[in-house]
């Protein structure tokens, strides 16, 4: 489709600003002003929604397609939420009327909705304290970080290290290199379970914390979960819970009585918050006791006449890792969701989500390699395409035949210690008749790569382009357009 | 009440398939010792009474309230048509293109913020969002203090205090050095500033207009960090940016900003956009999702994300940053509302923003014992004297109907008695007069 | 502000091509002459202005009021999901189905829907709807009158009275004889009925709840219309029909109603929508659009417009009516909305509605001076009586929060201190006491 | 596409109903309750939201596509209406509420939203008096036929029929008809008017009206239609307005100055409210002063102290058309878009589709025949394929050829005095780049009748569905899915 720039006409307008109803009282001086104007698109509002309306169609999205993308958890986001965040009350408040008088409790509705959350989100993961600041996942995972940090200083220990297996999601190595830790990675055994040996030989004073995703990335829960928390609490070492994954647990079993003492959560995914291309995610921190002198500043508290105010005195927190409490209209969409699933509701979820990746990997196991020694899963479960590879049918080009079938692929490549992986999470949301039309075309293709396996490595064929050239684009770096005029230039 | 489709039977059938007697099988890896103690939450609620219960909350605190509180956050007005298209569920409820032949829509419109953001910034580059303006300085920072391999950043005060303590917050366990300088009427000092650029400095943090909405022009202070090899950061405000001398045509190297005014409601705080636009050169060490153009088998343009061997899924513990998720729903209203306005649109929005708040300067100055502070020209926000503490004129005023502005005590120790005042194209003249009554019934009784 | 894209040199361009040296140019057939002797439009306002300006406007009355009035219009709660779907643009800015190939979506979303009214009501088949309940009865009317030959129409007073008033008003120019038969202690009352029911009868017509909320069984005045000839037609109320008998079951031929309740706000009176259903034999007579399935030249299942031989862009003085756009939007929210429902939903949604207004009648029995009417079971909503003028207590009720029910002076002579109430499953148990509470107050001061 | 009744699976659930809050009081017998369950769908949320996007998406729609739908004005409708006329205070206004106390002003903005609305319309074409009530134009048609009969009854005249010219739309004759007149027609001269011999000669005592379109819908404005009203007046008869082609006029001409007496607009066409797949609509008719006692009741009025009130006492008034005012939301919109418009706004509207209209027909008349002697028109251009049909390509042919290239075909087939018609009206919203492209296609379509007709004659081949049979489906009447269970019964 042509760009919205190429679209643009000189002197189109969509939008009209009001008449100026004020005299005019003053004029900028030359020196602040820009000289070069601002090169927008200049379109009429129908040249604006014929665009996007259009653009949109390109994509396949959770409300049009079959989207198993392990480790994103597209489940179906429902559609009440929206309207509660849409509400007036909400939508046009501003954060700073809180903290525009010490004393008085403005914005007692909003507070209230972040105190609501943060004590679900205590009993969801058996954590005595939330803050709801963090803006996503690996935001989370970097206020988490911080805050073993602050621990540790606190406590007058110098640790270097944060370990995490080799299995992990590349947001935990990475928040923990950027708070100041190295990084010691544990390998994956044939189980899918961290390397209990690897793992005891690299606990001591220097290692700060021990980062896993519980069940983790390759979608196993490990059962010595326990032993690794003592060991590591032995150690002196803080344990992290990456809680991307706990939509396979919920009801089930608690971060918080699993040994773990510091939890991040990702709104978006578990508690089913729209997150269009990538975001907004809100990626809420929960600790334990004796960490939560650690957590953000501000707090939110109820106070002794039930309402609700912020609390900034706390010596040792960290300070603010977001201008204000959060993504707020994402924690308010998840609170609902919580709200309408209920105890029953939650444990729900994980039921499904769990019994629906069984299933594809029950009707996929004989045509496709299961990454760990188990025949089950929790909610995902992870292939290996190794044996297409074989005939050149790699976990790419079925990524890429799916789509022309209408199924947005799997995760692919990752995690990244199984070869060709293909990492598929149904979640709970989708029907028993949409897995077997997805296991049909996922057979259909294991069949193909022994038969015809330029079928698979042609495709799409369908879709609004096709197979595009990654190399060029890091090698040409075309990241902006340029009108033809800037091109000669 | 949780979305499930499976019924009794299909439920049957698929632990047949998979050979398991019960879902409770499912979870015999977490051992009964290992299973949750409690989990006390109140059974499902119906949508309809969730409805009700949120709107009542909703409802709880102020409301009908004329807002005159900016501080770095506006009420813009936000165009119908970016509601309705940023809805659309294609959009709404896909996820981070990773497989491009399937989110040609996601790409090509982040491509299109990509240059819209380099439209407004004059920048080369722009990446595809950060989490917010604040963190979005905090990753100019880092990149800073790796281009240049030092570890002195210079921060002047007239950058929002919030982000400075997020910055402070962020690298309290590494070793970097801040200075603030402090603010002297208003604006930046040239002279303690011009005085720490030396060859330790890593970068200087400025912001335009500055917290207390003075607008400047930085040109000096960029020319001489980059005569001392350090990078100059600019944190601005977009809208803005239809009028003021934007940080390429003052030589700033990252230019960083929140995007909330473009047409992203307030919420209480989030979800709002950061963005980032930097030089050519500095790409490679830019943080977040940049898409790309390219081309399919046929010789057809596509999009793609590009650079990704930046990214923490790919370089992990070496990665730029550790950012995942951004906030692209957030970015795609910024572009729908950036093309809604278009070149003519922003420039004159800007302007409204710009002479309704000297029109409410001219109001508010008549006031005895009120004083608007002039010594530096202002976008549309700008600082004024009381005769009383401002949190509790705030007060007062808010049971007249109006949130007169930001308190700035809180913010600036010895300034109990100031109030930062934002004026949008929102306010009218007759909520303008009416505060300013309003403002002198309190201060003068 | 008229969202036209043409830019000035565009215009200049197109003039030439016309081969006009002006727009004006291009009405000159509209001689001087015939030139409009005035247009005082005020001139355009922006988004901005008009958001504010109406926003004002719809806050102009009463807010907050906790609604009892139903008299067939309804407050129920709107799914969420509904307003999402609905609002999908290329639902939402599509016409009439014309070309099948590009209107699939439409014409498989109306076929579903004629099967969803059949599926509530009974009936073989359906229109695709006509503009309101009171519109369908008139058509029903109509087409009774065609079906038999004859021209007496029976009306049960019980049918809602502004139905009624438009049946006669749409008819003054017809010979049509229409006889009213009062309701009874609130029913329709069977003498009179079966005494006019002879070989001169058209049809009769029912309603069912009717005005006053009365559950009937009507088997026994459709047995007696068949056994005459004439054709009975039934108006329902869809909601009620998770778990009524339906209009098929009691035999009637012509089913009709008022299809606001299935999704669609009150909107201050509309748009709304009829929807009708009736015998197979009877489709070639019925109004509206009709949508079938057929293939298409590869033997896929698809969907176009069928029978259009019956409508007026075909058939023009000929045709069954002259309806032409109808309230296609209004339908597909009916469709959503009974399929977020489902079988079950529907169901009880209909007990919550009768166990509530129950629960009302026990809470309203309790007052001094209050009458409960209570000689027929009903639905959702009832006749109460007063020991004043309902209006008055409804003047007064409003002062307490809540719109109390509606006065049926207005409808009934005679019932000036009748007041109808209505309880949806909106109203909650907490409401429902205070109301009672409050209009014990209000009585008994 | 399956149908979401094929979807369905037993128990299955989307949306919750909340759980009783009261006590069970009573039981409703048995005789009144329905024995046979509704069989209606069952699906979950998810379900119900991918069936409708998916379906939404085999649509085209004046968001997504060019619409050039002749005599339907499918021009761009605003988003910030929907807004407008989302606001709760109106949205969730009973319309009783207005009349539930005869003597106080209750729902205030609500009536000045109807009685801004007549103001407005009044000044736009020229009548003394308008009502909201019909709820579409055909429905305006109607309550203007009854008006006339009213009007008639009133002076003791006894008029039989209306006359109505061969070209008109079907609503006009079934109006009249249903409104209990007979029809008399006028032929169309090859200029496009109506012949004003043949007109004269129908004019006398059991004439009640006159009902004509203008600009008409041949797209052509009548020059003599002074004379027309005149000879009408003279002969007592009325001048009916159908004011689906007003979008032509405004700001040029007025019916009322004009010399007609009833005027009915299509709010949803002239003033661009949304009525996806055939409506709603609003048909408010207006009324010159002499007719004004006709009206239906109630009518909002303004009194002295300004606040607006429902009037029913006209003794001559019709009585009610609709059971309200109208579709008030629709009729929000229009009121909305004609403030934001203006006066200058209002008038460019009708240049610059006129404009539109006439570069089409410019840029298209070398290649089909022109319909009518005249090289100009107004909003729209009727064209012919009959040059294109000998070659086998008929107007159907080209509209189906034009759903592959992506353009809503023009209405075809319509005026029926047109052979082969094709009615294009391509509206002010459209841009030259738009136009340039539907009419390269239609170019071509043009060039290859001659070449390769059977190209066009097997179109379209992209859409969802090639060409359906229609007359299967009015042979075998399947307007209702049935399960299998009920098929074999
Ligand atoms: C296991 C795991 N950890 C962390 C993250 C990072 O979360 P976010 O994308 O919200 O930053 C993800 C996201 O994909 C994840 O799957
Ligand atoms: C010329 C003309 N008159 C009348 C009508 C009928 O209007 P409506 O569809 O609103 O009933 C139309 C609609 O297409 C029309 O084009």
């Amino acid at each position: 489709m042509q760009l919205i720039f190429e679209k643009s006409k000189k002197g189109r307008r969509a939008f009209f600003v009001p008449a100026l109803d004020v005299p005019i009282k003053a004029k900028l001086p030359a020196k602040y002003c820009r000289t070069h104007d601002t090169s927008l698109a200049e379109v009429s509002e129908l040249d604006l929604v014929r665009h996007f309306t259009n653009l949109s169609r390109l994509n396949f999205s959770v409300d049009s397609n079959f989207y198993p993308l392990g480790s994103c958890t597209m489940k179906y986001n429902p559609k009440f939420t929206e309207q509660i965040a849409g509400l007036e009350g909400f939508r046009e408040l501003h954060p700073l009327f809180a903290q525009c008088n010490a004393t008085l409790p403005y914005a007692q509705g909003a507070l209230e909705v972040l105190f609501c959350t943060e004590q679900a989100l205590c009993e969801i993961t058996g954590m005595a304290a939330f803050t709801t600041q963090p803006l996503a996942g690996a935001h989370g995972e970097l206020t988490g970080a911080m805050i073993i940090a602050a621990y540790h200083r606190h406590k007058g220990n110098k640790p270097k290290y944060v370990i995490i297996p080799d299995s992990s999601h590349g947001t935990n190595p990475a928040s923990a290199a950027i708070a100041g830790y190295e990084v010691v990675v544990i390998p994956t055994n044939k189980d899918g379970y961290m390397d209990v040996e690897a793992y005891r030989s690299k606990l001591g004073p220097d290692a700060a914390a021990v980062m896993l995703t519980c069940p983790d990335t390759v979608g196993i829960f490990n059962p010595h979960i326990r032993e690794i928390a003592d060991l590591a609490h032995k150690a002196g070492a803080l344990m992290y819970y990456d809680g991307a994954n706990l939509n396979a647990v919920l009801g089930k079993a608690r971060p918080g009585d699993l040994g773990f003492d510091i939890v991040h959560l990702n709104l978006h995914k578990t508690f089913a918050t729209p997150h269009g291309g990538g975001g907004p995610g809100a990626g809420p921190v929960g600790v334990v006791a004796r960490l939560s002198e650690f957590l953000p500043v501000p707090r939110v508290i109820k106070k002794t006449d039930n309402t609700f105010a912020l609390e900034y005195t706390f010596p040792h927190s960290i300070g603010p890792v977001a201008p204000f409490y959060g993504n707020f209209a994402v924690i308010l969409k998840a609170l609902a969701y919580i709200m309408h699933l209920g105890k029953e509701g939650l444990t729900e979820v994980s039921e499904i989500a769990v019994l629906n990746a069984n299933y594809c990997l029950a009707r996929l196991k004989d045509f496709y390699q299961v990454a760990f020694s188990k025949n089950r899963c929790m909610h995902e479960c992870v292939l290996s395409a190794a044996e297409q590879a074989k005939n050149g049918v790699r976990a790419l080009d079925i990524a890429k035949y799916l789509i022309d079938k209408g199924f947005h692929p799997p995760t692919i490549y990752f995690p990244l210690i199984v070869k060709e992986a293909l990492m598929i999470e149904p979640t709970e949301t989708e029907s028993k008749q949409t897995l077997d039309a997805f296991v049909a075309v996922m057979i259909e293709i294991a069949k193909m790569a022994r038969t015809h396996p330029e079928l698979a490595v042609n495709a799409p064929l369908h879709s609004p382009v096709k197979r595009l050239d990654e190399t060029k684009a890091a090698r040409e770096l075309n990241v902006k357009w340029k009108s033809s005029l800037e091109k000669d230039a | 009440m949780s979305f499930i489709p499976h019924t009794t039977q299909e439920i049957k059938e698929m632990l047949e398939a998979i050979g398991a007697p019960s879902i409770e099988e499912l979870f015999k890896d977490i051992a009964p010792p290992l299973r949750l103690k409690s989990f006390h939450i109140p059974e499902g609620k119906s949508e309809l009474e969730l409805d009700r219960y949120f709107k009542t909350l909703s409802q709880k605190g102020e409301s009908g309230i004329v807002n005159f509180i900016g501080a770095g956050f506006y009420e813009h007005y936000i165009p119908a048509v970016v509601d309705a298209l940023a809805g659309r569920s294609e959009f709404y409820t896909a996820y981070t293109p990773y497989q491009p032949e399937c989110a040609q829509g996601w790409l090509q419109a982040m491509y299109e913020y990509q240059t819209s953001i380099c439209a407004l910034t004059g920048m080369d580059v722009s990446n595809a969002s950060l989490y917010d303006g604040g963190t979005a300085l905090y990753e100019a920072a880092m990149m800073a203090i790796r281009l240049t391999g030092r570890n002195k950043v210079i921060v002047d005060c007239g950058v929002n205090y919030t982000y400075r303590t997020m910055l402070y917050a962020y690298t309290k366990n590494l070793k970097i050095e801040f200075v603030e300088i402090p603010v002297v009427h208003g604006s930046s000092c040239r002279k303690d500033i011009y005085a720490l650029l030396d060859d330790r400095a890593a970068a200087v943090i400025l912001q335009n207009p500055n917290f207390f909405g003075v607008v400047d022009d930085y040109s000096d202070i960029v020319h001489k960090a980059h005569a001392c090899g350090a990078v100059a950061i600019g944190s601005v405000y977009p809208i803005s940016l239809g009028i003021l001398k934007t940080p390429a045509e003052m030589g700033i190297d990252i230019a960083t900003g929140e995007g909330q005014s473009l047409g992203l409601p307030l919420s209480f705080g989030g979800p709002y956009l950061g963005f980032m636009a930097v030089r050519k050169e500095y790409i490679r060490q830019m943080p977040g999702r940049i898409v790309g153009a390219t081309v399919d088998k046929d010789g057809k343009t596509g999009y793609v994300l590009t650079l990704q061997a930046r990214e923490q899924h790919i370089r992990r513990e070496k990665a730029t940053s550790n950012i995942c998720s951004n906030e692209a729903l957030c970015a795609l209203r910024a572009l729908m509302y950036l093309c809604a306005l278009g070149k003519e649109g922003l420039r004159e929005l800007a302007l409204l923003n710009f002479y309704k708040s000297e029109f409410a300067k001219t109001c508010l100055d008549t006031i005895p014992g009120v004083v608007v502070k002039r010594s530096s020209p202002t976008f549309n926000e700008f600082t004024v004297m009381l005769p009383h503490d401002a949190e509790k004129v705030f007060e007062r005023m808010v049971k007249k109907g109006f949130a007169c502005g930001f308190p700035l005590g809180r913010a600036y120790k010895g300034m109990e008695n100031y109030l930062l005042v934002a004026v949008t194209e929102k306010r009218t003249k007759d909520e303008i007069v009416a505060f300013a009554k309003a403002l002198e019934e309190v201060v003068c009784s």
